[in-house]
C-alpha cells in the first residue's frame, strides 16, 4: 500500500512542486493569499477560489486526459460546454425539474461525444479536425438555443450547483472532486485504463490483440462530452444564466494545457487523471495569481506565458536528465579518474 | 496515377465542383471581382498557411501564428508612427524578430524535447502579450509608402484586381512548393514527419531541420503580418485571433495529414480557396443568422472532409478491383 | 425594385450585440428592405471580405458595425468607387469621412463620462475607492469607456481607482475578477464602488459581492454601461445603482438617413449620435425591464 | 589486444548503460580491412547497442573509437555516414512516407541549379536497385512495399553509403534464400574492395558461409574473437549462451498427424486484391507450414484467416459449425491467436510494460469490466518470462526497451496467455537467437502435442521441415501446392516453389 502511495507521489512530484512554487510566489506578492476563514458555513479565501474557479477546466481536463491518452484531442469541449449550459438553462426555464434538466443536459453532452467519437473511430477523421467541426458548429448550436442572449434562470436547485456549498466546500469543488475520483477509479479499477493506453500507443497492435478499438475510442470522447456537460452546467449555474457566446470560450486550450502540465504526452499512451487535475489547478492558480497581483491586464498573457514555459522547462525530460547529471557528478568523475590510471 | 496525389486531386475536384455549384446559384461568383477578392482577402492567411504546412508536414504544429501576425502589425504601426524608419527597413526588422521567435520555439521544442503544441501555445500567449504591451490601441499606418504599395495591382477585366498582396501569396506558394519538393531541406521535413527517431538514424540533421522549420513558420507569420498590415493599413493587438485554426484547417482540407509526413503545399492553396468560397457563399446568401452561420461553416467543413474521404476511398477500391 | 442592403455585423459576442442584430432585422423588415446579413465572427478580415462580397453582388447600400477603428480606407474606397453608400453602426472608423455616408453611434468616451459623473455626484466628496472591470483588452469600448470614466474622475481627489482588471465583457470573468478584487481589498471593506465596462460583468460581479457576504448597491455601489434588461432587474432589487444606455437600435436612424439620401440625394450629418441615457434605481427599473426584454437581448 | 594497422575500425573499452541495465561493459572490437566480421550473441547481448554506439546513434558512456587508426567521435549518424560508415539498423529503419528513391538518397540527393534533380535521383535509384534485382517504381512510397523489399532498400542505401565500413544488423531476418544469396554476392564484392563489414545475424549457417572472424558478446561483455574457420559450431554456441545447447533444431520429421476430421475448414476463402480464394483444412494437433517467396501472399493468408482483413469470399467452419471471422475480435472469440510478422508496428505496444503486453490479448478478450487482478497479471507475466526466457530487468520495463528477440518472445507470450486453440505465427523466429530459436521450435511442437492447431509462416525452410505436418506453398498470392508426409523435405519444398514458377513461366 505504502509503495503504491510512493509511486503515486513520485508521478505527481513535478506537478506538486510547480504548484507549491506558484502558491509561494503568489503569497509573497500578496500576503493574505493563504488565509482561510469560515463564512456563511463555507470556507472562504483565495485558495478556495482557485479550486472553485478551476472547476470547469478541471472537469474538461479529466475528459481531455482520456482522449489524449488515445492519441486524440478534443477541441470541441468549450463549445459543448456552451451547448450544455444553454440546454440546461432552457430546460429549467421551460419548467423541467432539476433532475430532468441534468439528465437531459448530460445526455446531450454524451451525444456530442458520440458524434466526435464516430468521426474519429468510424470515419477515421483526424481528431483535431473531427472535433474542430463541433467546435465551430457547436457554438452556433448553443446560440441557436439561447438566440444569442444570456438565458437567465432562478431555479434554486440549479443555482445551488454553481454557488452552493457542501461540507464547507463550494459545490463545484465537491462536484469535480467526486467526479474525478469516480473517473479515476473507473479507469484504474477496471481494465479501461490499460486498454486505452494500448490504443493510444499502438492502435494497430491493439486491434490485432482483440481490443475493441472503435468502441473504446468512442467511449473516450463520450467521457469528454460528459465532462464538458458537467462543466457547462457548473458554468451556467455559477452566473445563473447560460452565456452561449462566451461559456467555455478557448477553454479547450486551457484543458489541453492542463493535461500537458500534468505530464501526459500529447502523443498518447500513459496518462494520469490526478496529474491532469493538478495541472488544471496549477493553471487556475496562475490565473488567480495574476488577478491578485494587480498588474495591468496588458501583462496578463506575458506573465502566463512566462510561467508556463518555466514549468514546462522544469518538467522537460532533457532538463531532468541534466539535473540528474548534476546530482551525481562525483561518481562519474571518480570512474573517469580511475580509468585514466 | 501515383497514389500519393490522391488527396490533392480529391481536394481540387471538390473545389471545382463546389465552385460550379455556387456559381449556378449566384452567377456573380464567377466575376473577376470575386476571384480577385479570393486572392486578396485570403493573402495573409495563405502566407501563414504555407509556413503551417511545413510545420505540420514535419509532424508539429504552430499555434502562435495568429498572435505573431497581430504582433507584427502593432510593431510596424508603432515603429512607423514613432520613428522615421522606412517601412522596408521596418519590414526587415520585424521579419528578423519573428524569425528569431520561431528559432527560439524550435530550439525549445528540439532541445528540451517539449511538444510543439504546448511550446507554440505559450508562444501564442507571449506574442499577443507583447502586442498588448506595445499598444492596446489600434494604430493606423499612414506612411505614404503603404499607399504606393497598395497602388500596385493588376486590373482584371470586369473590375477585379490582382493586388500586390494577392500576388505575393501566390509567389510564396510557388516558393513553398519548390522548397518542399525540390530541396534537401524539404525532404528532411517530410522525413521528420515520417518519424523523428528513424530520420535521426538515417542521418537527417534533426536539430537544425526542426529549428529551420519553426524559423520558416515564424518568418512567414511575420510576412503574413506585413501582408495583414498592408491589407488593413493598421496595427491592432486583437487582430487575427484564431488565424492559426483557419490555417490548420486549410492545411488539412488541402490533404495534409496532421500526423505529418504526407501532404502538399499546393493542397493548402486549394484549402484556402475552399474556405474562402464557403465565406463568400455565406455572404452571398445573406439570410443566415449568426448562429446558423457557424453551424453551416461547421457542416460544410464536415462535408468537405467527408467528400475527400469518400473520393479517396472509392478510387482506392476501384484500383484494387482493377 | 426593393432596396438591398448588406449588413456586416461583428459577431454575436454578447446579448447586446444579439439585440442590435434583431433590431436591425426588424427595422429592415418594417421598411421592406432586403437585408443581407453577414456575421464576421469577431474578425475584421471577415468584415472586409463581407463588404467586398456585398460590392461584388451589387447591393444598394452597406451597413457596417466595425470591429475596430482602423484599416477601412481601402475597402471603403472600393465601395465609394462602386457608388454604394456605407453607413457605420455603433462605432466609428479612423478614415476620411467622405468615405462613408454617416455614422450612427454613441460616444463611448461620453458613456464612461456619464457613469463617472454619476458616481462623483453620488458619493459627493466622500473618499471612495473604485474598482474597475475593463472590457476585452484592446477593444475600443474598453479603451474609451475607461478614458471617459477617468476624465470624469479627474479633479475628484476623493475618488480613486484602486484596482482595474479585464473581465472580457463576460459574466463569468466579471464574477471571477470581482472575487479576487474582494480578496485583495480586505474582503471588500476597502471598496466603495464598482465600475464595469458593461452590464454583463456587473451582473457577474454583483453575485460575487453577494457571495462574499456584502450588499451590492449599498456596501458597494455598482455602475455600468449598456442598459441590458438583466441590470434593470438588479436595479429593481437594489443591487445595482446605475447604468448608461447604449441603444441597440442604431439601424433605425441609419435607415432613415439612407432613405432620405436615396430619395433626394440629401447627405445626412456625418455623425448621428445616439443618446447615452443614464438610468438609476429611481427610473422604475421593472418597467424598463419589461420594455426591453422582448428585444432579443 | 593492440589495434593493428590492418584494423579499419576499432572500438576500445566501450561502455554503455541504460537505467537498470549495463548494456555494454568495456567491450573491445576490432574490424579489419577486407573482412566480414560476424558479431554474435543472444538476444539482448548488446550487439545492436554496440553498433549504435559506433555510429553515434547513442552516446557511449566511455571508451574510444578509431577509424583508420585515427580517433573519431561521430556525434550523430550523419557524421558516421560522412566518415564512410554505412549502417542497416535492426528493424527496417527507413521512412515509410518517403519514396523509395528519397529513402535511398536522403541527405545526398543529386542537385542541379541548387534544386534537387528528381529525375536524376530516380534514375540513380533504379540503377542502384537493379543490382539487387529489384524492379520497383522508385517514386512510390516505401510503405507500399513489403518488409522484405524495404529491407533490401535499406541494404542498398547502406552499401551505397559505406566508403569504409558496412554494418548490417540482422539484415537477413526477413529475407529468403534467394535474396540472401544476392546480398552475399554484394558483400563479397565489397570485401574484395577492402571494406570492413560487420554482420549481425542469428543464422549460424550464414555466419559460416560468409564471415572470416567472429566476435561474441554475452550480457554486454566481450566473450572473445575467433577465426571462423577455427571455431566449430558447438563451441560457438557455447560461447554465445555460456553452456552447451542440448540440441539445436532437431531435424527430425514431426510425427505425421493422425487422420481424423479437420477441426478448421476454410472453403474458397480469400479476399480480392490480396489473396486468391483457397481451401484449407487444419486438424487438431497439426502444424501447417506456409512456404513461399517474398510477397507470395503468406502474410496476407494469415491476415485473412485472422480477420485482420475480412475475407470477401468463402466460408469458415470450426468443428462443422459455420463461423464469421470478420474481425480479430471475432477470431479471438473462436480461440484464434496471431503473432504478426511486423512486430514493431503490429506487435508490441511500446510504452506499456512487458507485463501489460503479455496480458493485453487476454484482458481484451475478457472485456474491460473484468480486469485481471494485479497479482494474476504478475503471475502470468512471471510465468511466461520464465517459460520463454524473456530477458528483461523486470516485468515492469517498457517493452520497447527490450532487444528485438525478446520483444518477439513477449508477443508470443501474449497469445499463449489466451490459451488459443488455433495459433497463427508469422515468422515467429525472426530475429531470435539460436538458444531461443530452439526453444520456440520446441514450443511449437509441444503446443501441437497438446492438440493445438498451428499455422506457421517462415522463410526458413529447414525450420518448416522440422515442425510441420503439412506444408502449403504459395506463389503470386495463390496457394499452389500442398506437401504432406514423406514429401516434407527441404528439397521438395524448394522444388515445389520452383516448379510452380516454371509452370507460370510457360
Ligand atoms: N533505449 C534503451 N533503454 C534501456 N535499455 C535498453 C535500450 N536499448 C537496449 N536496451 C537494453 O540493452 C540490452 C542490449 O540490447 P540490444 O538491443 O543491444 O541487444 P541485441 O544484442 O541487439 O539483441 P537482439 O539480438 O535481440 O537484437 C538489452 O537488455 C536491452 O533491454
Ligand atoms: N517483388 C515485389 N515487387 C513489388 N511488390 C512486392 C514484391 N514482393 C512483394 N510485394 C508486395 O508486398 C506485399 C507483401 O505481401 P505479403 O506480406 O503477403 O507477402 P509475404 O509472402 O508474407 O512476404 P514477406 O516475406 O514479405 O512477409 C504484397 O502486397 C506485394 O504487393
Ligand atoms: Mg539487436
Ligand atoms: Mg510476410
Amino acid at each position: 500500500m505504502t509503495s503504491i502511495v510512493r509511486i503515486y507521489l513520485a508521478r505527481l512530484l513535478p506537478q506538486l512542486i510547480a504548484l507549491a512554487a506558484i502558491l509561494i510566489a503568489i503569497s509573497m506578492t500578496f500576503p493574505g493569499f493563504l488565509n482561510l476563514e469560515i463564512q456563511n458555513g463555507r470556507l472562504y479565501g483565495s485558495l478556495i477560489d482557485i479550486l472553485n474557479r478551476g472547476a470547469p477546466v478541471v472537469l474538461l481536463a479529466i475528459g481531455m486526459t482520456v482522449v489524449i491518452a488515445t492519441k486524440g484531442i478534443d477541441l470541441s469541449v468549450g463549445a459543448v460546454m456552451a451547448i450544455c449550459g444553454a440546454i440546461a438553462a432552457s430546460s429549467i426555464t421551460s419548467g423541467h425539474s432539476l433532475f430532468e434538466t441534468i439528465l437531459i443536459t448530460i445526455a446531450v453532452g454524451i451525444l456530442c461525444g458520440i458524434w466526435n467519437g464516430i468521426l474519429v473511430a468510424v470515419l477515421d477523421i483526424q481528431p483535431i479536425i473531427a472535433t474542430l467541426v463541433l467546435m465551430v458548429a457547436g457554438r452556433g448550436i448553443a446560440q441557436l438555443v439561447t438566440e444569442g442572449a444570456i438565458l437567465t434562470f432562478n431555479d434554486a436547485g440549479l443555482i445551488f450547483i454553481g454557488s452552493g456549498s457542501f461540507a464547507g466546500l463550494p459545490m463545484p469543488v465537491v462536484v469535480w472532486l467526486v467526479f474525478g475520483v469516480l473517473v479515476a477509479l473507473l479507469v484504474r479499477q477496471s481494465a479501461l485504463g490499460m486498454l486505452i493506453e494500448a490504443i493510444g500507443i499502438n492502435r494497430q497492435a491493439s486491434t490485432l490483440s482483440g481490443v475493441l478499438t472503435p468502441v473504446l475510442l468512442i467511449a473516450a470522447y463520450m467521457l469528454s462530452g460528459l465532462c464538458a456537460a458537467i462543466a457547462g452546467i457548473i458554468a451556467a449555474a455559477d452566473i445563473r444564466g447560460a452565456d452561449a457566446n462566451n461559456a467555455g470560450l478557448w477553454l479547450e486550450l486551457d484543458a489541453i494545457l492542463a493535461v500537458v502540465v500534468g505530464g501526459t504526452s500529447l502523443l498518447g499512451g500513459r496518462f494520469s487523471i490526478a496529474a491532469s487535475v493538478l495541472g488544471a489547478i496549477i493553471i487556475q492558480a496562475i490565473n488567480t495569481g495574476i488577478l491578485l497581483s494587480g498588474f495591468p491586464p496588458e501583462f496578463n498573457l506575458i506573465i502566463k506565458a512566462a510561467i508556463i514555459v518555466f514549468i514546462l522547462v522544469l518538467q522537460s525530460p532533457r532538463f531532468r536528465t541534466a539535473f540528474a547529471f548534476l546530482a551525481v557528478p562525483r561518481r562519474a568523475a571518480k570512474t573517469t579518474e580511475q580509468e585514466a590510471k | 496515377m501515383n497514389k500519393k496525389y490522391l488527396p490533392l486531386t480529391a481536394t481540387i475536384l471538390i473545389f471545382v465542383l463546389s465552385y460550379a455549384l455556387c456559381a449556378a446559384q449566384y452567377p456573380n461568383i464567377l466575376s473577376t471581382r470575386v476571384i480577385g477578392n479570393l486572392l486578396t482577402d485570403n493573402a495573409f492567411l495563405g502566407v501563414a498557411a504555407v509556413g503551417m504546412t511545413f510545420v505540420i508536414l514535419s509532424g508539429g504544429i504552430d499555434l502562435s501564428v495568429g498572435s505573431v501576425i497581430a504582433f507584427t502589425g502593432v510593431f510596424l504601426a508603432v515603429v512607423l508612427e514613432h520613428t522615421s524608419m522606412h517601412p522596408l527597413a521596418a519590414f526587415a526588422l520585424v521579419l528578423a524578430i519573428t524569425t528569431l521567435f520561431g528559432v527560439l520555439m524550435g530550439m525549445i521544442i528540439h532541445y528540451l524535447e517539449m511538444p510543439a503544441f504546448i511550446v507554440t501555445l505559450a508562444g501564442m500567449f507571449l506574442a499577443r502579450g507583447m502586442a498588448f504591451v506595445l499598444s492596446i490601441d489600434s494604430i493606423p499606418i499612414k506612411h505614404p509608402f503603404y499607399g504606393t504599395l497598395k497602388g500596385f495591382y493588376y486590373k482584371l477585366p470586369g473590375g477585379g484586381r490582382i493586388t500586390l498582396i494577392g500576388g505575393l501569396m501566390l509567389l510564396v506558394f510557388a516558393v513553398g512548393i519548390l522548397i518542399a519538393h525540390r530541396t534537401r531541406f524539404g525532404t528532411n521535413v517530410y522525413a521528420l514527419g515520417g518519424g523523428t527517431a528513424t530520420a535521426k538514424l538515417m542521418g537527417v540533421p534533426v536539430a537544425s531541420t526542426t529549428i529551420k522549420i519553426y524559423a520558416l513558420s515564424g518568418l512567414l507569420a511575420g510576412l503574413s503580418g506585413i501582408v495583414f498590415s498592408l491589407y488593413t493599413s493598421a496595427g491592432y493587438s486583437l487582430a487575427a485571433v484564431g488565424v492559426e485554426l483557419d490555417a490548420i484547417t486549410a492545411v488539412v482540407i488541402g490533404g495534409t495529414l496532421l500526423t505529418g509526413g504526407s501532404g502538399f503545399v499546393a493542397g493548402t492553396l486549394v484549402g484556402i480557396f475552399i474556405q474562402g468560397l464557403i465565406q463568400t457563399y455565406i455572404t452571398f446568401d445573406g439570410s443566415l443568422s449568426s448562429w446558423w452561420t457557424k453551424i453551416l461553416i461547421g457542416a460544410l467543413l464536415f462535408a468537405f472532409i467527408l467528400l475527400q474521404k469518400g473520393i479517396i476511398h472509392l478510387s482506392r477500391d476501384a484500383r484494387q478491383h482493377a | 425594385a426593393e432596396l438591398v442592403v448588406g449588413f456586416s455585423q461583428i459577431g454575436s459576442e454578447s446579448g447586446w450585440r444579439a439585440a442590435e442584430t434583431t433590431l436591425t432585422k426588424q427595422q429592415a423588415e418594417q421598411r421592406g428592405i432586403d437585408l443581407k446579413f453577414a456575421d464576421a465572427q469577431q474578425k475584421q478580415e471577415n468584415q472586409i471580405k463581407a463588404i467586398r462580397s456585398f460590392i461584388a453582388q451589387g447591393v444598394n447600400a452597406i451597413l457596417v458595425a466595425p470591429v475596430v477603428a482602423t484599416g477601412w480606407d481601402e475597402v471603403l474606397q472600393e465601395a465609394k468607387d462602386a457608388e454604394i453608400p456605407v453607413i457605420l453602426l455603433d462605432r466609428t472608423v479612423d478614415a476620411s469621412d467622405d468615405l462613408y455616408l454617416t455614422a450612427v453611434t454613441s460616444d463611448l468616451v461620453h458613456e464612461g463620462n456619464v457613469a463617472g459623473k454619476w458616481l462623483a455626484d453620488t458619493v459627493a466628496g466622500k473618499p471612495c475607492n473604485v474598482v474597475e472591470l475593463q472590457g476585452t483588452t484592446g477593444s475600443s469600448p474598453a479603451i474609451d469607456r475607461k478614458k471617459g470614466f477617468e476624465q470624469a474622475l479627474s479633479g475628484h481627489d476623493n475618488l480613486k481607482i484602486v484596482r482595474s482588471q479585464t473581465g472580457d465583457f463576460t459574466r463569468t470573468k466579471g464574477k471571477e475578477v470581482m472575487e479576487s478584487f474582494l480578496k485583495a481589498e480586505g474582503g471588500g471593506k476597502n471598496i466603495c464602488a464598482l465600475y464595469a465596462h458593461n452590464d454583463d460583468m456587473a451582473v457577474g460581479a454583483i453575485q460575487a459581492i453577494k457571495e462574499a457576504g456584502l450588499k451590492p448597491g449599498k456596501d458597494i455601489l455598482v455602475v455600468s454601461i449598456d442598459a441590458v434588461p438583466d441590470i434593470f432587474q438588479a436595479m429593481a432589487a437594489g443591487e445595482a445603482n446605475a447604468t448608461v444606455e447604449l441603444t441597440p437600435n442604431m439601424a433605425g436612424p441609419a435607415f432613415d438617413a439612407l432613405a432620405a439620401y436615396l430619395k433626394d440625394g440629401k447627405a445626412p450629418a456625418k455623425w448621428i449620435q445616439t443618446e447615452s441615457k443614464l438610468y438609476t434605481q429611481a427610473d422604475d427599473p421593472m418597467k424598463v425591464y419589461e420594455e426591453k426584454k422582448g428585444l432579443g437581448y | 589486444m593492440q589495434a593493428s594497422s590492418d584494423n579499419i575500425l576499432s572500438a576500445v573499452r566501450i561502455d554503455k548503460g541504460f537505467p537498470g541495465t549495463k548494456a555494454l561493459d568495456k567491450v573491445d572490437f576490432h574490424l579489419q580491412r577486407g573482412e566480414v566480421h560476424a558479431l554474435l550473441g543472444e538476444n539482448g547481448a548488446g550487439k545492436s547497442t554496440l553498433i549504435k554506439c559506433l555510429t553515434g546513434a547513442y552516446r557511449r558512456d566511455g571508451g574510444s573509437i578509431l577509424l583508420d587508426g585515427v580517433e573519431v567521435d561521430p556525434r550523430d549518424t550523419f557524421e558516421a555516414q560522412r566518415l564512410g560508415i554505412g549502417t542497416v539498423y535492426q528493424e527496417v529503419n527507413l521512412l515509410p512516407n518517403l519514396s523509395v528513391a528519397e529513402n535511398l538518397f536522403l541527405g545526398r540527393q543529386p542537385r542541379r541549379f541548387g534544386v534537387v534533380d528528381i529525375r536524376a535521383m530516380n534514375r540513380k535509384a533504379r540503377e542502384l536497385l537493379s543490382e539487387y534485382e529489384l524492379e520497383l517504381d522508385v517514386t512510390r512510397a516505401l510503405a507500399s512495399y513489403s518488409v522484405a523489399i524495404q529491407q533490401v532498400v535499406a541494404i542498398a542505401r547502406a552499401v551505397d553509403l559505406s566508403g569504409k565500413v558496412l554494418i548490417l544488423d540482422e539484415p537477413t531476418a526477413s529475407l529468403d534464400a534467394h535474396e540472401v544469396a544476392m546480398l552475399f554476392r554484394i558483400v563479397r564484392r565489397l570485401k574484395a574492395r577492402g571494406l570492413g563489414i560487420i554482420f549481425i545475424t542469428h543464422f549460424l549457417e550464414q555466419v559460416y558461409e560468409i564471415s572470416d572472424r567472429i566476435t561474441v558478446l554475452r550480457n554486454g561483455r566481450l566473450v572473445g574473437t575467433r577465426n571462423t574457420a577455427d571455431l566449430d559450431r558447438r563451441d560457438l554456441i557455447a560461447m554465445m549462451i555460456g553452456r552447451e545447447l542440448a540440441a539445436e533444431i532437431h531435424a527430425v520429421q514431426a510425427a505425421a498427424a493422425e487422420g481424423g476430421e479437420p477441426r478448421y475448414r476454410f472453403r474458397n476463402y480469400g479476399r480480392r486484391g490480396r489473396i486468391d480464394p483457397f481451401d484449407l483444412d487444419v486438424r487438431a494437433g497439426e502444424v501447417v507450414g506456409i512456404a513461399g517467396l517474398l510477397g507470395s501472399g503468406r502474410t496476407e493468408t494469415a491476415e485473412v484467416l485472422f480477420g485482420a482483413h475480412r475475407a470477401d469470399s468463402g466460408t469458415a467452419e470450426i468443428d462443422g459449425r459455420r463461423v464469421e471471422l470478420s474481425s480479430p475480435r471475432a477470431a479471438i472469440r473462436q480461440k484464434f491467436g496471431f503473432c504478426p510478422e511486423d512486430r514493431k508496428t503490429a506487435g508490441i505496444v511500446g510504452d506499456l510494460s512487458v507485463r501489460e503486453n503479455i496480458v493485453l490479448a487476454l484482458q481484451a478478450s475478457r472485456g474491460w469490466t473484468r480486469p485481471i487482478s494485479r497479482t494474476e497479471q504478475n503471475r502470468l507475466a512471471d510465468l511466461y518470462i520464465r517459460a520463454l526466457d524473456i530477458r528483461t530487468a523486470d516485468r515492469e520495463k517498457p517493452i520497447k526497451l527490450l532487444s528485438g528477440g525478446n520483444q518477439q518472445k513477449a508477443i508470443l507470450a501474449r497469445w499463449l496467455a489466451t490459451e488459443p486453440e488455433f495459433l497463427i505465427l508469422d515468422e515467429p523466429t525472426r530475429g531470435i537467437d539460436v538458444g531461443a530459436h530452439a526453444e520456440i521450435v520446441r514450443l511449437i511442437e509441444s503446443l501441437r502435442e497438446k492438440g493445438m492447431s498451428l499455422i506457421v509462416i517462415s522463410s526458413e525452410i529447414e525450420e518448416l521441415v522440422a515442425y510441420s505436418t503439412r506444408i502449403i506453398v504459395l506463389r503470386d498470392r495463390a496457394h499452389v501446392a500442398e506437401l504432406g508426409g514423406e514429401r516434407i523435405t527441404a528439397h521438395q519444398i524448394v522444388e515445389a516453389i520452383a516448379a510452380t514458377n516454371e509452370r507460370r513461366a510457360s
